[in-house]
C-alpha cells in the first residue's frame, strides 16, 4: 500500500470510529471526547516537539488562554464579567439558547485567536531558547501564566469561573462537545499533515536536525519557528474553549492550566507513539488514554503508580516510540528506501 | 592551469613542503570505484603473510575478528599482527572500518567473534580500565579529547588515574614535563586555550603516563598544520625507536603514514585487501593510484 | 441504581492529590454511615430491605476529572443516586453534570455559597455554607472590642486565605461581616496551593500588629499556619483558623503553642445532637474512633459525610420508591435530626437547620465558645500561648 | 503593594527579617540545586524526580522520629539510604537513558517522580508531616527566627563544603569532572564511566535526601510537595547557567531571599509567579546577550 | 575577473584575552578561487565566522559587493548569497538527501505563499537531482543523510550549498579527514562549480596539495595577522610563509 493510500484508510477508520462509537456506546461519549482532545494535544505538540525539535512543556498555556478567552467572551456577551466573578456565583447566569450558541462559537474562535496571538508575541522570545532551556522556559511560562490568572480577580482568580450551562437535554451536551473535539482533532491532524508536506515542513525539519546549519543556509528560522508554534496554539486555544464549556466550571490551576497532567501527558503520548511521525502521536494518544482509563477503573488508588511505571517502561525500553520502532523494522513501509530501480552505473558515470 | 600543476607537484613541492605535501590531482575516483578496484587487485593476505610481516615476536594480534556497532557488523573476519616494537599503519577509504579496528581492540564495539591478544594475554573481553592497567594498551582518539576545563597538569594527572596513588601519577606527569618543555611551559593553562598541535601533543603524552606497551593512534595528523604533522610523527618515531613501544595507527595522510610505519594494511569494507611493509605498499602503483591520490 | 438487594450510590472523591486528606475523611464518613445502616436493618423500600453500597472513583482533587467521572458514574455505571465529592471546587464541577442528568446528589463537603445560587434542583448540602465559617469570629472580635471599651471599627483584621474556591468563599463572608462593623482589613494575602512557608505573610502580621488574624486553607494551610505561628511567636491576640482538627494542630504543635486558637466547625462531638442510629454526637465520635484507626479527634468532614448517607436512607424510606424524581422531592422535604444536627433544606438546597459553631483551643481541648446557645465555655481573650 | 514596600522602609527590622529568613532557607535550595547541577552537568540527565528525592529524605527523618530518634540523626541515615536508592535507580532506569536526547531523561524521571510520590502516599498517607526538632526559637528583639533554620543552614554549609572538597581533591571527584567534560576520553584513560555515572546519580540522591531531612525539620513534607522543590532546583540551575557551581550558590540564596520579599511585597499569591517570572527574565536576558554573540560554530 | 566580491578591511576580533584576528585585510576576487592558510589557531575559522555573521567584530569593515555586512546577522548574510560550509560537516541528518537538497534552495524572497507552497515542483526537483548527480550522490538520493559516510556527507553539504545558488561559497577545510583519492574528486568538483556555475570560492585548507592546485590567490594568516598574499607559487616560496607555516625539511 502506498503511504498516501495508507493515510487515507487510517483517516477513514478514525472517522468511522469517531462516528460509530457515540452511536454504539453512547455511555462512552465524554470519555471519547477526552480521547479526541488527547489526540489533538499530542498531534499539535508533535508539530513543534517532534517535527521541529523544540520540546515545549508549555503548550498547555494556549489551552488555558483559549479557555479563559472564550469564558470572557461567552459571559461578557450578556453580563459584566467583573461583576459576575466578584459575586462569587451569587449571580446566576441565564442565557437564551441563541445567546448560548453565538457565545459558544464566538468563544471558540476567540479562544483560538487569542492563543495564537499570545504565541506570536511570546514566540520570538521563547523560541530563541534552545534545548532544555526552551523546555524549562516554556514550563516556566505555563506556570507563570497560570499563577497570574489565578491571582486575577477579573476572571475570578482562584475561585474560578462557572460557564453557562448547556441549554439542551441531558446527554446532548456531551455529544455536542464530543463532535466539536472530534472535528478539531481530525482537522488539526489534516492541517499538520498538509503543512508538513510543504516547504514549511521541510524547513522545520531542517531546524530540528541542525538549526545553525539552517540559519547558515539562509532559512528564516525565527519566522518558521514562530509560525510553527502558532499552529498548535490555535488548535489548543480552540480545544481549551471547548473543554472549558464541557467542564462547566473553570478552575485556573487544575482545569485551565493543568501543567502536571495534560501538560506532560501530551509529551508522553507523542513519545509513546513515536515523535516526529505523522501517526505516532495519534497512536500514542489512543493507547495512552485507553491504558489510563483502564487503570483508573481497575487499579483505583494505584493508577498513578501504574502510569509512572508505564512511562518509565516506555522510555527505557521503547525509546523511539512504537512507530519509530516500526520505522526501524520496516523502513520500506515508510518510504525510506533507496530507489531500487537505479543501477550502479549512474554513480560511476557521475563521478567520471 | 593544469599542466603547470603537474610540474608543481612533482618537482618543486614534493621535496620541500612538509605536512600533506603536494601532488597531482588528476585521479578522480569515487569511493565505490575505489572499493571495486581494490577488490579486483586484493590479494587477501593469508595467515602466513601476516605472520611473516609481524616478524618472530608478535606482540599484538587480532584473529578472525567480527565486530560492529549494535547489531550492525562492520569488521568481517579481520586478522592482524604487529611485532614487538613495530609500527603498523591502517589505510583505506572513508568508512572502511579503520577506526572500528582500534575501537574493537579497546573494547568500544560489540565483538561477535574472534580474539584480540596482547603480549600473550587474551584481552578480548577486558574492560577498558583492565586494558590499560593489565595489558598496557593506550588509545589516542581521532577527535579532540583533552579535558578543556582542566589545566594541562590536571590532564596529565588524569592520564595516571589508574596508578596506585595520586603521588605516583604526579611523579609520572613530571617526567613527561621534563621530556616536553613545550607542555611544561603551559602546565597551569586550561587545556582549551591550547592550539591544535599542542593539544595533540598533550593527548599523546597523556596516553604515555601509564607507560603503555601498545599505542593505538587514530589519525594523528587530522586538522593539523604541516609543521605540527611533522612534529607528531617525530614524537611517534621517538616512542617507537627509542622506547620500543608497539604502535598501531590509522592515517588518512597515507603517504606519511606508510613512510613512517614498518608494516601497512589496506582496509576496504571491513576486510584486509592488502598487507605489506610500508615501502612495499608505497611502491605499489595501484596503492598509489587508489590511496595516495596519484 | 439498584442491583438485587443493593442500592448503589456513586461518588467521585479525592483519594489522591491535594484534597486527599479530607477526601479520605469524607470517604470514611460515607463508609461508616453505610455500614451502620446496613448493620441495622438496611433501607426499607416497598417493604423490602436493601443494603447501601457506594461506588467510588478517584477525582485526584481536580475538577475536570471530577466532572468526567460524574458523567462516567451516571452514563457507564448507571448510578442514579449520588453522594458529593470533597471541596467546593469539585462540587461546582460535578453539580452541572448531575443537574443535567437530573440525578439527585446529597453532598456533604461543598460549602461554597455560589453552589446554592445557581438554581440547582438536584443538589442538596447537609452542611452550612462557607461564608459562615469565620464570620462568627468577626462578631466575636467586635463583641470583645466593645467589652474592652473600644469600638468595633477599631479592630484591625489580617486575612490569609488559600487561593481556592472554598477559602475565597470563606473570605467573602469575612469581608462582608468586617465591612458591617467597619473594621479595617490590613492584610489580605492569598496563599498558593502547595504552600509550605508563609513566613512573608506572618512577617507582615508582625509588622502591622492586627487584632484578629483569620486563616483558611484546608488541612495543609492549617498545618503550616499552626507551625509557623508557633515558631515565629506570633502575638496577635485573636487568631481564627479553619481545619484545625483535620490538621491535628494540637497533637502536632502542642497545646501550649496552640492555646486560644479559634476553630470554626460544622460539628463537634460535644454538641448535644442525637439520633436513633448513632446516638449522641459523642457516641458517634467514639464509634468512629473505634472503626478507623489513627483518629484522635473526629473531623467534622467525616461526620457530615455520614449525615449525607443518612439523608439518603431517610429519603428512600419516605419516598418508598427508586424513582429519582420522587426521591428528589423526598430529599427536598427532609426534616430530620441527626447526631450531626438538624437537617432541613432551603429551596436552594443548603441546610438551614444547623449553625456553624466556633471552638477555641483551651488547654489542648476544643471548647465551644460561640454561638452562645451551644457554648460550653467562655472565650479566652487575649490568647495566651506559651511558645 | 506600595503599602507593603513602605512598611519595609518604616520598619527596616522586617526587611532584615525577610533577608535573614530568605538566606536561611536559601541554603537548602542550594543543596538540591547543586545535586541537580551535578547530574545535569556530568550525565546530561535532567532529573525531574529531584524534589521527590528531597521529600523522600524528609520521610526518612519523619520515620526516624516515629522510632523515637532525633531528626538530626536522620541526616546521615537519609544520606546513606538515598545513596543506595540512587544507585539502584541508576542501574535500573537511568543507565538506559544517559546519552539519549534530553526528553528521554526528563520523561523517565517524570515517571520516577510519579512512582515515588505514590509510594510515599501509600505508605504515609497524604497528610502533611513534620519532623519536630524541638530547638525552639531564637529572639533578637523583634526578630524571631526558628533555631532549626540556623542549624539547617549550618548543616547545609558543612555538606556543601564537604562536597566541594570532595570534587576537587578525591579521585572520584576528579573522575567525575573528567567524565563531565568528555566521557569517551575518560574511558580511554581507564575511568569506569558507568561507575562514575552511578556514583554521581547516587550522590545526587544522597544530597537530596539530606536536604529533605532539613526540609522536614524546617517546613513540612507531603508526598506531593516534591514538584515545588524540583522546580526550584531547575530554576536555580538554569539561572546560574550550566556548569557554574558558584552561580548555583548565589542563585540559591538569591531565590530564597526573593521568595520572601516578593511574597511580602506582591502578596503570597504571587510568590510563585514572581519566582518563575524571574527565571523567564534571566533566560531572556541571556538570550539577548547571545543575540549577536552567538556561539562559534566550527 | 571584475573586481572584488568581498573586501575585508582591518578586521580585528578577540575573545577575552585571546586575539584571534588583528587588522586583517583580504580581498576575494569575483569569479576566482581564493585560498586561506595559516597555522592552527591563527584565526582562519574566526575570520570566516566574522564574515558570515556569527559574532560581531571588534573593529574594521567587511563589505560584500560594496555593501557593509559586518552588522548583519547570519541568515541575512546567507540570503545575500554568501554561504559557508563547516569544518565539521553539517547536514540535516534525519532527512533524506533529496529533502536536504530541496530545503536548501535560496530563501532570498519568501512570503507566506512560498512558505506553504509545495516543494515538489519539477524545476526545483530537477535541479536538485542534477546537482546530486554532479557530486555523485544521485543514487543515494532517498537515503537518510545521517547514514552516509563521512566523505559523502561532505559532498552532500557541498551540493546543498550549490543548490542555494550562492555568489560566494566559504569552505572551511573541505578535505580534512577525506581519503586522498576522494579529495581529487572534490577538487575537481570545486573547480567545475567555479567554472560552470560561476561561484566565487574562498577556501581554508591545511592540505597543500589541495590548496596549491585549487586556488589562484592565497592568503596566509599567522597569529591572527595577515602574513602574505600572492599566487600559489609566490606563497610557497615566500620565506615568511615557509618559516611560519609550511616548514622545510
Ligand atoms: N558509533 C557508530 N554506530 C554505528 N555505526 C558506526 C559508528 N561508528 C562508525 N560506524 C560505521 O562503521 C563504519 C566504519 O566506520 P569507521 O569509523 O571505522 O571508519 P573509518 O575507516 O575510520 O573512516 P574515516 O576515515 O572516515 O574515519 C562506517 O560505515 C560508519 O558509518
Ligand atoms: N569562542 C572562542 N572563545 C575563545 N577563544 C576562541 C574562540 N574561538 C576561537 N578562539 C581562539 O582564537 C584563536 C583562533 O581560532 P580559529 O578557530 O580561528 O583558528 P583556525 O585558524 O581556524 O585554526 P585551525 O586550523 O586549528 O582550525 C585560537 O587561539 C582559539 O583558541
Ligand atoms: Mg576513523
Ligand atoms: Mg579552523
Amino acid at each position: 500500500m502506498s503511504p498516501r493510500k495508507l493515510d487515507l484508510s487510517i483517516y477513514g477508520a478514525l472517522i468511522a470510529a469517531g462516528i460509530l462509537v457515540p452511536l454504539l456506546a453512547p455511555a462512552f461519549t465524554s470519555q471519547m471526547a477526552v480521547l479526541w482532545l488527547m489526540v489533538l494535544m499530542a498531534v499539535t505538540w508533535d508539530m513543534t516537539g517532534g517535527q521541529m525539535g523544540y520540546n515545549s512543556l508549555g503548550n498547555i498555556t494556549f489551552f488555558g488562554i483559549g479557555m479563559y478567552a472564550s469564558a470572557v467572551v461567552q459571559i461578557g456577551l450578556v453580563y459584566d464579567v467583573a461583576e459576575y466573578t466578584s459575586a462569587f456565583g451569587a449571580i446566576k447566569v441565564d442565557f437564551t439558547e441563541d445567546q448560548y450558541w453565538t457565545g459558544l462559537f464566538l468563544g471558540i474562535g476567540f479562544g483560538g485567536v487569542m492563543a495564537t496571538i499570545f504565541a506570536m508575541i511570546v514566540g520570538p522570545f521563547m523560541l530563541g531558547l534552545r534545548g532544555p532551556y526552551f523546555a524549562i522556559g516554556t514550563l516556566g511560562l505555563a506556570v507563570a501564566v497560570a499563577e497570574m490568572v489565578s491571582g486575577w480577580r477579573y476572571v475570578g482568580g482562584g475561585s474560578g469561573i462557572s460557564m453557562p450551562v448547556f441549554p439542551g437535554a441531558a446527554g446532548t451536551g456531551s455529544l455536542v462537545f464530543y463532535i466539536l473535539l472530534f472535528a478539531l482533532a481530525i482537522l488539526s491532524h489534516l492541517v499538520v499533515r498538509a503543512v508538513l508536506k510543504t516547504r514549511f515542513g521541510l524547513a522545520i525539519n531542517a531546524i530540528r536536525d541542525d538549526e545553525d546549519k539552517a540559519e547558515a543556509m539562509g532559512i528564516h528560522t525565527t519566522r518558521y519557528k514562530v509560525i510553527a508554534w502558532m499552529i498548535p496554539a490555535f488548535f489548543m486555544g480552540m480545544a481549551g474553549a471547548v473543554f472549558g464549556n464541557m467542564s462547566g466550571f473553570i478552575e485556573p490551576l487544575e482545569v485551565a492550566f493543568p501543567t502536571a497532567t495534560f501538560g506532560i501527558f501530551m509529551v508522553a503520548m507523542a513519545l509513546l507513539g513515536g515523535k516526529g511521525t505523522i501517526w505516532g502521536p495519534v497512536l500514542g494518544a489512543i493507547l495512552f488514554h485507553i491504558i489510563k482509563e483502564v487503570t483508573w477503573t481497575h487499579l483505583l488508588g494505584w493508577q498513578w503508580v501504574a502510569l509512572g511505571a508505564i512511562i518509565i517502561i516506555n522510555i527505557v525500553y521503547f525509546q523511539q516510540g512504537i512507530l519509530g520502532w516500526a520505522q526501524d523494522r520496516w523502513p520500506a513501509l515508510f518510504g525510506l528506501t533507496v530507489d531500487e530501480r537505479m543501477t550502479r552505473t549512474g554513480q560511476a558515470e557521475a563521478a567520471e | 592551469m593544469s599542466d603547470n600543476e603537474h610540474e608543481v607537484s612533482v618537482t618543486v613541492s614534493e621535496a620541500r613542503i612538509s605536512g600533506y605535501g603536494s601532488g597531482g590531482v588528476e585521479t578522480v575516483i569515487s569511493v565505490e570505484e575505489v572499493v571495486k578496484q581494490v577488490e579486483a587487485i586484493a590479494d587477501g593476505p593469508d595467515q602466513a603473510r601476516i605472520d611473516a610481516l609481524a616478524g618472530p615476536d608478535p606482540y599484538l594480534s587480532i584473529e578472525h575478528l567480527k565486530a560492529g556497532y549494535g547489531k550492525m557488523q562492520i569488521l568481517h573476519d579481520f586478522s592482524l599482527k604487529v611485532g614487538k616494537g613495530q609500527s603498523c599503519c591502517l589505510i583505506g577509504p572513508n568508512g572502511a572500518g579503520k577506526s572500528t579496528v582500534l575501537h574493537s581492540i579497546f573494547g568500544f564495539t560489540n565483538i561477535f567473534s574472534g580474539k584480540v591478544d596482547v603480549g600473550g594475554q587474551d584481552v578480548t573481553h577486558y574492560s577498558s580500565n583492565e586494558k590499560l592497567k593489565n595489558a598496557g594498551i593506550a588509545y589516542i582518539l581521532q577527535d579532540k579529547s583533552v579535558f578543556g576545563g582542566m589545566t594541562v597538569e590536571e590532564n596529565l594527572w588524569m592520564g595516571g588515574y589508574l596508578k596506585e596513588t595520586t603521588a605516583e601519577a604526579k611523579e609520572a606527569a613530571e617526567k613527561i614535563f621534563e621530556k616536553y618543555p613545550r607542555l611544561a611551559a603551559r602546565r597551569n593553562h586550561q587545556a582549551k586555550v591550547l592550539s591544535g598541535g599542542e593539544r595533540r601533543l598533550l593527548e599523546i603524552s597523556r596516553a604515555l603516563v601509564m607507560e603503555p606497551e601498545v599505542l593505538l593512534v587514530d589519525e594523528p595528523s587530522i586538522g593539523l598544520e604541516p609543521r605540527f604533522i611533522d612534529m607528531v610523527f617525530e614524537i611517534l618515531d621517538d616512542l617507537q625507536r627509542v622506547e620500543g613501544k608497539t604502535i598501531l595507527m590509522v592515517e588518512q595522510n597515507a603517504k606519511k603514514g606508510l613512510e613512517f610505519a614498518d608494516i601497512g594494511y589496506v582496509l576496504v569494507s571491513g576486510q584486509t585487501a592488502m598487507a605489506g611493509t610500508g615501502e612495499e605498499l608505497l611502491a605499489n602503483p595501484e596503492v598509489g593510484r587508489l590511496f595516495l591520490g596519484g | 441504581k439498584v442491583d438485587g438487594d443493593t442500592i448503589i450510590l456513586g461518588s467521585a472523591i479525592s483519594l489522591t492529590g491535594k484534597y486527599s486528606t479530607n477526601g479520605i475523611h469524607a470517604q470514611n464518613g460515607y463508609e461508616l454511615g453505610v455500614k451502620m445502616i446496613n448493620d441495622n436493618g438496611g433501607v426499607t423500600v416497598g417493604g423490602k430491605s436493601y443494603k447501601f453500597k457506594v461506588v467510588y472513583y478517584d477525582d485526584e482533587s481536580t475538577p475536570a476529572r471530577g466532572a468526567q467521572l460524574a458523567e462516567r458514574l451516571i452514563n457507564q455505571d448507571g448510578v442514579k443516586y449520588m453522594l458529593g465529592p470533597y471541596s467546593s471546587g469539585l462540587t461546582k464541577a460535578i453539580a452541572p453534570v448531575t443537574e443535567k442528568y437530573k440525578i439527585p446528589m446529597v453532598e456533604a463537603e461543598g460549602a461554597s455559597r455560589s453552589l446554592f445560587t445557581q438554581g440547582y434542583r438536584y443538589l442538596f448540602a447537609v452542611l452550612s455554607t462557607s461564608e459562615q465559617y469565620l464570620a462568627s469570629s468577626i462578631a466575636l472580635a467586635a463583641e470583645i472590642a466593645e467589652q474592652n471599651g473600644k469600638k468595633a471599627s477599631d479592630v484591625k483584621v489580617a486575612m490569609a486565605f488559600e487561593n481556592d474556591p472554598f477559602s475565597l468563599d470563606v473570605r467573602a463572608g469575612v469581608v462582608e461581616d468586617a465591612a458591617k462593623y467597619d473594621m479595617k482589613i490590613v492584610i489580605d494575602d492569598k496563599l498558593p496551593r502547595d504552600l509550605s512557608d508563609m513566613t512573608s505573610t506572618l512577617t507582615k502580621v508582625k509588622a502591622l500588629k492586627p487584632d484578629l488574624l483569620v486563616v483558611s486553607g484546608h488541612s495543609k494551610g492549617a498545618a503550616t499556619a499552626g507551625r509557623q505561628i508557633s515558631e515565629l511567636k506570633i502575638s496577635t491576640p485573636m487568631i481564627a483558623m479553619t481545619h484545625c482538627e483535620a490538621a491535628k494542630v494540637v497533637e502536632k504543635y502542642g497545646a501550649d503553642a496552640m492555646e486560644g486558637l479559634l476553630c470554626p466547625t460544622q460539628w463537634a462531638e460535644t454538641l448535644s445532637y442525637k439520633d436513633d442510629l448513632f446516638g449522641t454526637a459523642a457516641e458517634y465520635d467514639a464509634l468512629f474512633k473505634k472503626t478507623f484507626e489513627g483518629y484522635k479527634t473526629v473531623p467534622y468532614q467525616s461526620a457530615q459525610a455520614t449525615a449525607a448517607v443518612m439523608v439518603w436512607k431517610d429519603a428512600f424510606e419516605r419516598a418508598n420508591s427508586f424513582d429519582t424524581e420522587a426521591l428528589r422531592d423526598a430529599i427536598a422535604d427532609t426534616n430530620m435530626t441527626t447526631f450531626y444536627g438538624g437537617i432541613k433544606f432551603s429551596p436552594e438546597g443548603n441546610n438551614i437547620a444547623k449553625p456553624m459553631v466556633l471552638r477555641q483551643i483551651q488547654d489542648g481541648e476544643y471548647k465551644v465558645v460561640a454561638p452562645v446557645k451551644w457554648a460550653s465555655s467562655k472565650a479566652r481573650h487575649p490568647r495566651q500561648p506559651k511558645y | 503593594m506600595l503599602d507593603n514596600i513602605s512598611i519595609l522602609f518604616q520598619a527596616p527590622i522586617f526587611a532584615v527579617d525577610l533577608l535573614v529568613q530568605g538566606l536561611l532557607i536559601g541554603g537548602i535550595f542550594v543543596l538540591a540545586a547543586y545535586g541537580l547541577a551535578l547530574v545535569w552537568g556530568v550525565m546530561n540527565v535532567k532529573n525531574l524526580a529531584q524534589g521527590d528525592m528531597v521529600i523522600l529524605g524528609g520521610y526518612v527523618a519523619y520515620q526516624c522520629t516515629l522510632w523515637g530518634m532525633h531528626p538530626i540523626i536522620a541526616l546521615p541515615i537519609a544520606f546513606m539510604l538515598l545513596f543506595a536508592l540512587g544507585w539502584g535507580i541508576y542501574a535500573t532506569i537511568i543507565r538506559r537513558v544517559v546519552d539519549r536526547d534530553m526528553f528521554t531523561s526528563l520523561l523517565a524521571t517524570f515517571g520516577l517522580s510519579l512512582l515515588i510520590q505514590q509510594a510515599l502516599n501509600l505508605r504515609f498517607g497524604p497528610e502533611v508531616k513534620i519532623a519536630e526538632s524541638g530547638f525552639g526559637t531564637l529572639d533578637f528583639g523583634d526578630l524571631t527566627i526558628p533555631a532549626i533554620r540556623f542549624v539547617g543552614l549550618g548543616l547545609a554549609a558543612v555538606l556543601a563544603v564537604g562536597l566541594v572538597l570532595f570534587m576537587r581533591n578525591s579521585r572520584m571527584g576528579q573522575a567525575i569532572r573528567a567524565t563531565a567534560q568528555d566521557p569517551r576520553a575518560a574511558r580511554v584513560l581507564g575511568i569506569n564511566t558507568d561507575r562514575v555515572y552511578a556514583f554521581t546519580y547516587a550522590l545526587n540522591a544522597a544530597i537530596c535526601g539530606a536536604a529533605g531531612v532539613l526540609v522536614a525539620m524546617i517546613w513540612n513534607i507531603q508526598p506531593f510537595y516534591g514538584i515545588v522543590h524540583s522546580i526550584r532546583a531547575f530554576i536555580i540551575v538554569t539561572a546560574a547557567g550550566l556548569g557554574n557551581l558558584p552561580g548555583v550558590v548565589v542563585a540559591g540564596f538569591g531565590l530564597g531571599v526573593w521568595e520572601n520579599y516578593s511574597g511580602f511585597i506582591f502578596g503570597a499569591e504571587f510568590a510563585v509567579a514572581a519566582v518563575v517570572i524571574v527565571l523567564v527574565l534571566v533566560l531572556m536576558v541571556r538570550l539577548f546577550q547571545m543575540y549577536r554573540v552567538r556561539q562559534v560554530v566550527r | 575577473m571584475s573586481g572584488n566580491l568581498i573586501e575585508v578591511r582591518g578586521v580585528s576580533k578577540s575573545f577575552g584575552g585571546v586575539v584571534a584576528n588583528k587588522g586583517v585585510s583580504i580581498d576575494v576576487a569575483e569569479g576566482g578561487i581564493t585560498g586561506l592558510i595559516g597555522p592552527n589557531g591563527s584565526g582562519k575559522t574566526t575570520l570566516f565566522n566574522s564574515i558570515v555573521g556569527y559574532h560581531p567584530i571588534d573593529e574594521g569593515s567587511i563589505q560584500f559587493k560594496g555593501r557593509e555586512i559586518s552588522k548583519l546577522r547570519v541568515p541575512e548574510i546567507a540570503r545575500l548569497g554568501l554561504l559557508r560550509t563547516f569544518q565539521q560537516t553539517r547536514i540535516y541528518s534525519k532527512m533524506d538527501c533529496m529533502k536536504n537538497m530541496l530545503i536548501s534552495v535560496s530563501h532570498r524572497d519568501e512570503g507566506l505563499g512560498t512558505m506553504f507552497g509545495s516543494m515538489r515542483d519539477r524545476e526545483t526537483e530537477e535541479f536538485a537531482e542534477e546537482l546530486l548527480e554532479f557530486v555523485g550522490l544521485y543514487q543515494k538520493r532517498f537515503l537518510i543523510a545521517g547514514e552516509l559516510s563521512f566523505g559523502q556527507q561532505k559532498l552532500l553539504e557541498f551540493a546543498m550549498a550549490l543548490m542555494n545558488r550562492p555568489e560566494v561559497l566559504l569552505l572551511d577545510e573541505p578535505t580534512a579527514g577525506i581519503n586522498p583519492t576522494l579529495i581529487n574528486g572534490l577538487i575537481d568538483r570545486l573547480k567545475r562549480a567555479n567554472e560552470q556555475f560561476g561561484i566565487t570560492l574562498f577556501v581554508i585548507e591545511h592540505n597543500m596539495r589541495v590548496i596549491m592546485n585549487l586556488a589562484d590567490r592565497i592568503s596566509c594568516l599567522a597569529h591572527g595577522e595577515l602574513l602574505a598574499t600572492g599566487t600559489p607559487d609566490e606563497i610557497q616560496n615566500d620565506p615568511r610563509v615557509v618559516d611560519a607555516y609550511l616548514g622545510a625539511h
